[in-house]
């Protein structure tokens, strides 16, 4: 996936004695978060992805208020705008003009701008859902199984290795496909998206619990786990006060970069049409309908490819600069 | 010689074009001319030039070769190239194409007086591709293994394990004495008897279908015999074929022409290819590389925009209907539909413009009013839930609303199968066009695969997930008011799984008309019983009919002799050459 | 180092026999919790008549009454010593390993993979080729001149290629390169490379270079970041210290270190691909391995499914062992036995 | 081999060797170098220059921090290509570093200057056969040479060195040899090109003291025969005295000192080089001398600070206690035939083999005394002290605290007994839990033991903060914002606000530099003192346990080899081990190490088909 993330700490260079007081004056009593937020401010870059994450975020929980302002009903037939015998927009550009900001979709009319918007809280609640089942999964594991060691390390190394050794989209497609209509005293769409985000979730925390079962293995050697259990603390507390700190830096970092991914296996899943149901917007779900209007209506598949695009490469721009601003390596 | 030859062509095309623009054209005559919609009632570029590979592509795959395991128009048109039946449809464009003419058999089947037994006499001197002659016992093993052993074949349809009188005889395969076979006898060689449990009066149509070509029993391969069926038309296997594979068919020297009613013997060499990407094949089609659509299904939305800006691409186009009724079915046995009122404010509330919007506009399908496809002898125009339009009528939903005591609207699901994009569209429309009115409608999708065996087609699963209203289309199996009827109103068809009366309409008026039509003789008889069923049907307010589709086809200029067959509503495949 | 790899084996089978379980569990048992019973799966592989007498008879054909550990245990029989079907008039001879039949098409399904097979191998291998020389050489490219301009932009466009989706850049260049000016030809069609190279080549190009980018863009991230761990290391101070050139600290000393993780995640990124790219293939309508599967998921052929899932596991499982090896040839600290 | 036996030759030093004949080999004049950082731009070297001549040996010691690898780097030109800036004129064989074509710096190095590395793992590459490393650095400067002379090169070369086998080891990879081989690989392969100058950087600092005597003998051997000019990097003092005839003293990348290594040694001019000798723990001073020297100055300080300071509580206790066998007392501590057996995975099958860490051990310990456990990598001194501690449970034996077996009591009625026994670690990097603020890390005792009011807590830590020398406001602050001497005082505080009985102090000092070692020791010195604390002391470093112990036990293998009074220990060993380890303690005294290095050479004849066995 990407370079390994060494826990903070671990290669920091002997720093030489300076004295009896501490530190330099710009980190004095400052947690190593808090320097990493410095460090990252200072990643242009980075905070511009951030700005977008946070932006795509904003669009995804206002879509109605936005929808509402700039467009139409996401929903909206407008057959008005619609060459009856060739069901592409009757107007040039695929229908784009200030009320249809990114133009109409072929046969139906509806607003594109709006379904993009309105697309953004599918992917966005996937991704970010889906991605804390990952996360919650694959640290409990990955700890346990790097904290324990021994035979159930082994065991859930093998599990990791059995996740990875499954072609996952198709699995998740056939799952998608055959779980019942109604359960968990869900239904409808409410339900599609809890089992997208749990399959999606599922499917991908052997990526996060392989990490930090890495990361758990060094950190079980480092002496101030030895020290803890020799003052008398339990391994519970030692997970938790001790080895989760420790981990939090990870667990964010590949978050953020999980997040886009799993934003992109939904984008797949509705593109292979698996997904929630029609006539919900989802980018990958534009996009599979786009295919047959690439000459008739290219505005229609850039839009939701672009908006994939942007939204993921923005997760993707963040969780590398979080990443080196949480990289004791790179700090000087 | 061939270029200059082409280059003709292309000003007789042109100046067609100009003709057409100044308004003069449209008449068809002749009917030789390639203008736009030209196949659909005469044939185009007729020739009787004979040579050359006729190249068809499939975007999937058949559900089987073999003419006993299938149950698709297009290759029921298709096997009519290497599997001939004992009857079969007219080669002609028109409505004369539903005409049924004697193929196998000398003449169309003889009726008894007590209308229990069809028999057909195979013409003489009639030869499968290895020379032996074809008998009444291959015709009689080729029902058996068709209609009896459905473990292994069940793809096709089964009207002859439905209407012959066979006891409990458990097919060729189980049991190898095809004298057990008692629905049909073979007194000799050349005669074939039908023996019905009760009389059917259209008994011929099931004669014409597939299922009556021969097979001999030693050939015979079970599930198999798809990759090597014996030939006893004009065109055999070249060799083994694999399922997936180009299916390549070469000329039966065994076959002779003057015993058929049909010329279907003009290209050298036939080839299919399978899981042909559907873009790349409309491309090749427009650049005459690739000759038919085999499955005739249209082309996409694409090719469909760059044929339809395009005064030379359209003449070269036909937009026929193709006899499919897409309707929505709405149950009566969830709630609230329980009440026909709630039933009927559906009706009114629907918007058939945007539904038809959904299928591609006016090019996708017409507006329909009433179930039976108007292609069907004795289609009848009615309208029973008209509305301005056709784009719903407020005042008669709100007033439809109020009978059924639902005034500020109701909640229900509105199913439809989720790989198909069109009919997903129209229930997205009719979603839209509900939620006007308060009825907020949930979309179900389903798998195309599962939807009629699991979902739509199982009441329990219905009542269980309250489908109250289910998109489908249906489409005859033979021209006739029967055909097209008895499978989706007739309540004795209500299944368990897999079933096609989605509506589960059990009115035994309806049925009590059906099954008197299956006994009727007279023709014009049965025309007239047929629109009461379709006036009953409409009036149950069970059925919401919206479209009789239509498809753009093409005709590739290096193709001869096309035309729209009405009997399998596509090209017909069997006359089809190439210009030399 | 025979036990070693025999040992290999031996948990490969058991990882297959899991993956054969799970994957058994989810299209036959997820679905009758989900409300379908034996009639109903059995309805799926009838035409459109769907009649009590066939579904009765299918029902007992493909033993869809029997528990699921029975139905279980008749697949991995056949996959062991093979098995019989009956096909009406004959028994038809699946032998091992006998991945099972396609009941709607009435095909085994082992020939069909191994049909399908080359098409995807050849779109694996040419993607392959393309992603690692150029992934490869983009990485050390960067790492090498870290912090330059072309460094950034090298960066950018990889994090760009891990951020386009896959579908999305094959469609574009589709319409592009295909449609629009028909220098390739579109998808659909596959040329077998021993019937006619260069239209084997020519058909594959786009599909090659549109997963190749992907591919090509997570390993130059890949790449550039081992490059500036090795560039980092004492041993290539040391190589310096020799008064080796730069060519050779470079090419000899930090490539071997920095490719080696490589290998491993190449290994399982191959191995799965093996078993179908099936967006790619989806994208490009190529008739490979993931498309077959696609195709059997939205038709509900399990035992095309199954098969594929199977073959896929397998691919991945000797990926493993090979890079295993490979990893032990490469890297003599990891060699086993020591 | 044969130089090995003639080694006792070179007991005499040629005191030519530092005279100037010929031109310097390495000149080096005004060096500064400088590095970029967020906060602008740091000076690593500030005005460096020296000489080296041909055949001489120049030693440069600083701790860390002081610049001395960044200056032997410059030599190497191996600062290009960075963005490190260097200034000054650095000649090297009549190269001009800062002015050379990169051809001719790559031409230079291996060739004229071969530096040696610190870490050897690390600095040979864990992916190429060392024969093949080697080779290629003979190669690239003889590019008409054959493979098969330069293998032939390669092997004499190993042999040079004191591999044993050297055809057949050729073909091994680094990772098959020991540490103290693969330092042996690294110099033979800067010999491979017979340079003008070995420059070795801290080429001792990750091996064990015997390997580490070996090491510098074979420098100072290959610096005899070859001719060679010698640059010896090192922190450490001693392990430059008995090598070089010209030391260097640096500190924050000046030089502070140079000279005669015997004048700076004895008479250093510079506080800074007085300092540091004085920290220097030396295995010639006595427990009972070092710790009437701490007295001493603590009175002293007191007395200058308050004179209020009246009551001594130190005063009371005695110097030594009475000697361990005849108190009438019970052992605090009482460890009998205690064994630690641990699964070794391996060879072709995967059995696994057992393999005894901790083997048959005994000792009482007695209230109030330091018992100092001293011991190689490798020997069972860690393993012994997590057994006491109880982190690991002992296999066989039994170990008695004040009266109670604790040998296999389960984890949860441990807790109590956490509260008497201690331990401080020896990496205050590792054992200070980053993302935990200090306070935290030490009020974590006390709140594991139970405690719940958080003021009291908070109260109780920076008490202690202050004891051990820091101040409370730092209560709130991460480790990273401390030095590594702030660290393990912190450390310490964290294992005494239990207020325990036993401390064990596992290589307390090792990760520190000298002069914070001292202060470290002499805090612990206190603490015992005023917390009336009892320590098992464990260290690799001879001089340092000699320093804080009562009795110290010498153990190898697993096994106590040798116990007894501290200073019996030092001066009459009775063991060969014993013996063996106090010839190889580098010692402050030029003089005084040539003796050291005959006495090895002696000792290592007796030893030298079983270390070479050991080695492989």
């Amino acid at each position: 996936m990407t370079a390994p993330l060494d826990v903070s700490g671990a290669a920091e260079p002997a720093r030489p004695d300076k004295g009896a007081s501490p530190g330099g004056a710009t980190d004095r009593g400052r947690s190593l978060g808090q320097i990493a937020w410095t460090r990252l401010r200072q990643d242009k870059v980075a905070m511009i992805g951030f700005g977008f994450v946070v932006f795509m975020a904003l669009v995804a929980v206002c879509a109605p208020l936005i929808v509402r302002l700039l467009g139409h009903p996401p929903n909206e037939w407008h057959q008005e705008m619609i060459d009856p015998v060739l069901s592409t927009a009757n107007a040039p550009w695929g229908g784009m003009s200030g009320e249809f900001l990114l133009g109409v979709e072929p046969v139906t009319g509806r607003d594109i701008f709006s379904r993009i918007v309105y697309g953004a809280r599918i992917s966005m609640l996937i991704g970010f859902l889906a991605t804390m089942v990952s996360v919650v999964i694959g640290t409990v594991m990955g700890v346990i199984a790097g904290y324990f060691g021994g035979w159930v390390d082994a065991f859930i190394s093998r599990l990791m290795d059995i996740f990875l050794a499954f072609p996952l989209l198709l699995f998740a497609m056939a799952l998608v496909g055959v779980i019942p209509d109604a359960a968990f005293g869900l239904q409808g769409n409410g339900l599609r998206i809890a089992i997208l985000v749990f399959i999606i979730g599922f499917f991908n925390w052997p990526y996060i619990g392989r990490i930090i079962r890495g990361q758990t293995l060094s950190l079980r050697e480092r002496e101030f786990v030895e020290a803890a259990r020799s003052l008398g603390a339990s391994n519970f507390y030692i997970l938790r006060k001790e080895l989760l700190p420790n981990l939090v830096a990870p667990i964010l970092v590949y978050s953020t970069l999980l997040i886009p991914t799993n934003i992109l296996f939904e984008a797949a899943l509705s593109f292979l049409g698996v997904g929630v149901e029609a006539p919900t917007a989802t980018w990958g779900g534009m996009l599979s309908e786009a295919v047959d209007y690439y000459n008739a209506a290219p505005n229609f598949m850039l839009a939701p490819g672009l908006a994939i695009f942007l939204t993921v490469l923005a997760f993707n721009l963040f969780g590398d600069g979080l990443r080196d601003a949480l990289d004791p390596r790179t700090q000087s | 010689m061939s270029k200059k030859w082409l280059g003709l062509a292309a000003a007789t095309t042109s100046a067609a074009m100009l003709l057409t623009s100044c308004g003069g054209g449209g008449d068809g005559g002749g009917g030789t001319e390639a203008e736009f919609d030209a196949g659909t009632t005469s044939i185009v570029n007729p020739s009787d030039e004979q040579g050359g590979t006729l190249k068809f592509a499939h975007s999937d795959q058949f559900d089987s070769l073999d003419p006993g395991n299938t149950y698709y128009a297009a290759n029921w048109s298709f096997t009519r190239f290497y599997a001939r039946s004992l009857v079969t449809y007219a080669q002609q464009p028109g409505e004369e194409g539903l005409e049924l003419v004697p193929d196998l058999a000398e003449d169309l089947g003889e009726v008894s007086d007590d209308g229990l037994t069809w028999t057909y006499t195979l013409k003489e001197g009639l030869k499968f591709e290895d020379g032996t002659p074809i008998t009444a016992e291959d015709v009689k093993y080729a029902v058996a293994r068709s209609n009896f052993a459905p473990d292994i074949i069940n793809k096709g349809p089964v009207y002859f394990s439905q209407l012959l009188d066979a006891g409990d005889y458990e097919g060729p395969y189980e049991d190898e004495d095809l004298d057990n076979f008692t629905g049909i006898e073979t007194p000799d060689e050349r005669t074939i008897e039908f023996k019905l449990k009760e009389p059917f009066s259209e008994f011929d149509y099931v004669a014409a279908m597939p299922q009556t070509s021969p097979v001999p029993a030693d050939a015979d391969t079970g599930d198999q015999y798809q990759t090597q069926v014996v030939s006893n038309g004009p065109y055999k296997f070249e060799s083994e074929w694999t399922p997936g594979k180009t299916l390549n068919l070469v000329r039966n020297e065994e076959y002779d022409p003057e015993t058929d009613p049909l010329t279907r013997n003009r290209p050298d060499k036939i080839e299919v290819a399978f899981k042909q990407e559907e873009n790349d094949r409309d491309n090749r089609l427009m650049s005459g590389d690739l000759h038919m659509d085999v499955a005739g299904l249209g082309l996409e939305a694409a090719a469909r925009g760059k044929i339809l800006r395009d005064e030379n691409l359209k003449a070269q186009a036909d937009n026929p209907q193709t006899g499919f009724k897409l309707y929505f079915a709405i149950n009566p046995n969830v709630e609230p539909f329980d009440d026909k009122a709630c039933r009927e404010a559906v009706l009114y509330g629907a918007d058939k413009t945007a539904m038809q919007a959904a299928w591609g506009g006016e090019v996708g399908g017409d507006i329909a009013t009433n179930m039976l496809p108007p292609s069907t002898p004795g289609f009848t125009e009615i309208d029973p839930y008209g509305t301005p339009e056709h784009k719903g009528d407020p005042d008669k939903v709100a007033e439809s609303l109020e009978a059924c005591g639902q005034e500020d609207g109701f909640d229900t699901k509105i199913s439809y199968r989720s790989d198909r994009d069109k009919e997903k569209k129209a229930a997205e429309a009719l979603q839209q066009a509900l939620a006007e009115y308060g009825i907020n409608a949930e979309l179900k999708g389903y798998e195309a695969g599962t939807y009629t065996s699991e979902q739509a087609g199982s009441p329990a699963f219905v009542e269980k997930e309250e489908l109250g209203i289910m998109a489908y289309g249906w489409g005859s199996d033979w021209p006739s008011g029967y055909g097209f009827f008895q499978q989706i109103v007739h309540g004795d068809s209500i299944k368990g799984a897999g079933n096609s009366n989605l509506s589960e309409l059990d009115d035994p008026e309806i049925n009590e008309l059906l099954d008197e039509a299956a006994v009727t003789d007279d023709p014009a008889q049965r025309e007239e019983m047929y629109a009461e069923v379709d006036a009953l049907a409409m009036d149950s307010a069970t059925l919401l009919p919206y479209l009789d589709q239509k498809a753009l086809l093409f005709r590739p200029e290096n193709v001869t002799n096309v035309f729209f067959g009405e009997s399998f509503k596509m090209y017909d495949y069997s006359a089809m050459g190439l210009a030399q | 180092m025979i036990t070693y790899i025999i040992r290999r084996l031996f948990a490969g089978v058991g990882l297959l026999l899991i993956v054969s379980m799970v994957v058994f569990a989810i299209f036959f048992l997820i679905p009758r919790l989900a409300g379908t019973d034996a009639d109903g799966l059995a309805a799926r592989y009838i035409g459109k008549s769907p009649t009590p007498e066939a579904i009765a008879a299918v029902k007992e054909r493909l033993n869809l009454d029997e528990p699921i550990t029975v139905q279980y245990g008749e697949f991995v029989k056949g996959l062991v010593v093979g098995t019989e079907y009956d096909s009406g008039t004959d028994v038809i001879e699946c032998s091992a390993p006998c991945f099972g039949y396609s009941f709607k098409t009435g095909t085994e399904v082992w020939p069909q993979l191994i049909d399908r097979l080359p098409v995807t191998a050849s779109l694996a291998v040419g993607a392959a080729v393309i992603w690692l020389v150029a992934g490869v050489s983009i990485g050390v490219l960067s790492a090498l001149r870290r912090g330059t301009a072309l460094d950034r932009a090298a960066m950018m466009v990889a994090l760009a290629g891990v951020s386009l989706p896959i579908f999305f850049t094959g469609l574009v260049s589709l319409a592009v390169f295909s449609y629009y000016w028909g220098i390739f030809p579109p998808g659909g069609s596959f040329t077998p490379f021993t019937e006619n190279p260069i239209a084997w080549a020519h058909g594959l190009v786009l599909p090659w270079v549109t997963l190749a980018f992907l591919y090509a863009a997570m390993y130059a991230r890949l790449t550039r970041a081992g490059m500036l761990d090795t560039m980092g290391e004492d041993f290539i101070r040391t190589a310096r210290a020799k008064g080796l050139p730069e060519r050779t600290v470079i090419g000899k000393h930090a490539l071997r270190s920095a490719l080696t993780p490589i290998i491993t995640i190449f290994g399982l990124d191959f191995g799965l691909m093996l078993g179908g790219a099936v967006l790619t293939e989806s994208t490009f309508s190529l008739p490979g391995l993931g498309k077959y599967a696609v195709d059997a998921i939205r038709g509900n052929d399990l035992p095309v499914v199954l098969g594929v899932t199977m073959f896929t596991a397998v691919f991945v499982v000797i990926a493993n062992l090979i890079v295993d090896l490979l990893y032990a040839w490469v890297d003599p600290r990891v060699r086993v036995g020591a | 081999m044969t130089d090995i036996a003639h080694e006792a030759d070179h007991g005499i030093r040629d005191k030519k060797g530092g005279t100037t004949m010929t031109d310097p080999v390495v000149s080096v004049s005004d060096l500064r170098i400088t590095f970029p950082t967020l906060e602008g731009r740091i000076t690593a070297v500030d005005g460096v220059c020296f000489d080296v001549e041909p055949g001489g040996a120049l030693g440069i010691v600083g701790e860390s921090g002081s610049g001395k690898s960044v200056t032997s780097l410059a030599l190497m030109g191996l600062h290009r290509g960075t963005k490190a800036e260097v200034t000054g004129k650095i000649t090297v064989a009549g190269t001009d570093i800062a002015a050379a074509s990169d051809r001719r710096i790559r031409a230079m190095r291996g060739n004229d200057i071969a530096m040696v590395f610190q870490d050897p793992m690390s600095s040979l590459h864990p992916q190429y056969t060392i024969g093949n490393q080697l080779i290629e650095a003979y190669r690239i400067h003889r590019p008409k040479a054959s493979v098969a002379e330069a293998r032939k090169r390669a092997v004499e070369s190993l042999d040079r060195v004191g591999i044993p086998q050297p055809a057949r080891r050729i073909n091994s990879y680094p990772h098959e040899f020991s540490g103290g081989m693969r330092q042996r690989v690294l110099i033979a392969m800067g010999l491979m090109c017979d340079p003008t100058v070995l420059l070795a950087d801290e080429p001792t600092t990750a091996l064990d003291v015997t390997v580490q005597a070996q090491i510098l003998d074979l420098l100072d051997d290959l610096r005899r025969d070859l001719g060679m000019s010698l640059i010896l990097v090192s922190h450490d003092l001693a392990v430059v005295a008995g090598s070089v005839d010209e030391v260097l003293v640096m500190r924050k990348g000046e030089i502070v000192e140079r000279g005669d290594v015997r004048r700076v040694l004895s008479t250093p001019e510079h506080p800074y080089t007085q300092a540091l000798l004085d920290a220097v723990p030396r295995v010639d001073v006595s427990r009972a001398q070092r710790r009437a020297q701490v007295r001493a100055d603590r009175a002293q300080e007191r007395h200058q600070g308050a004179s209020s300071a009246a009551a001594q509580p130190t005063a009371a206790r005695p110097v030594a206690p009475g000697p361990p066998g005849s108190a009438e007392e019970e052992p605090l501590l009482k460890v009998e035939n205690a064994r630690m057996r641990f699964k070794v995975r391996g060879g072709l099958f995967g059995r696994a083999t057992d393999f005894y860490a901790v083997d048959d051990v005994s000792f009482d310990l007695y209230k109030g005394e330091t018992l100092g456990i001293v011991g190689e990598s490798g020997s069972g001194k860690s393993t012994l002290s997590r057994m006491v501690t109880r982190l690991l449970r002992p296999t066989e034996g039994r170990i008695t605290f004040e009266g109670h077996d604790i040998t296999r009591l389960p984890e949860r009625r441990l807790r109590p007994l956490r509260r008497d026994i201690q331990m401080i670690f020896q990496n205050p990097y590792s054992s200070l839990n980053p993302r935990v603020t200090i306070g935290d890390s030490i009020g974590a005792a006390l709140r594991v033991q139970g405690e719940t009011d958080t003021k009291k807590i908070r109260m109780r830590v920076q008490e202690l903060l202050e004891r051990v020398g820091l101040e409370s406001a730092h209560y709130n602050r991460f480790p990273h914002a401390f030095s590594g001497g702030q660290r393990q005082r912190i450390a310490i505080a964290r294992a005494l606000i239990l207020r325990p009985k036993l401390v064990i102090c596992d290589e307390p000092v090792s990760a520190l530099d000298v002069s914070t070692q001292d202060q470290v020791l002499r805090l612990l010195d206190e603490l015992q003192d005023d917390f009336d604390l009892t320590y098992i002391f464990v260290a690799h470093d001879l001089a340092v346990v000699r320093q804080v112990s009562d009795r110290v036990a010498v153990m190898s293998k697993g096994r106590i080899v040798e116990m007894s009074h501290g200073d019996e220990v030092y001066e009459n060993p009775q063991h060969d081990y014993t013996r063996q380890l106090l010839a190889a303690a580098p010692v402050l005294d030029p003089e005084e190490a040539r003796a050291h290095r005959a006495d090895r050479a002696r000792l290592r004849g007796s030893t030298d088909a079983h270390e070479a066995a050991g080695s492989a």
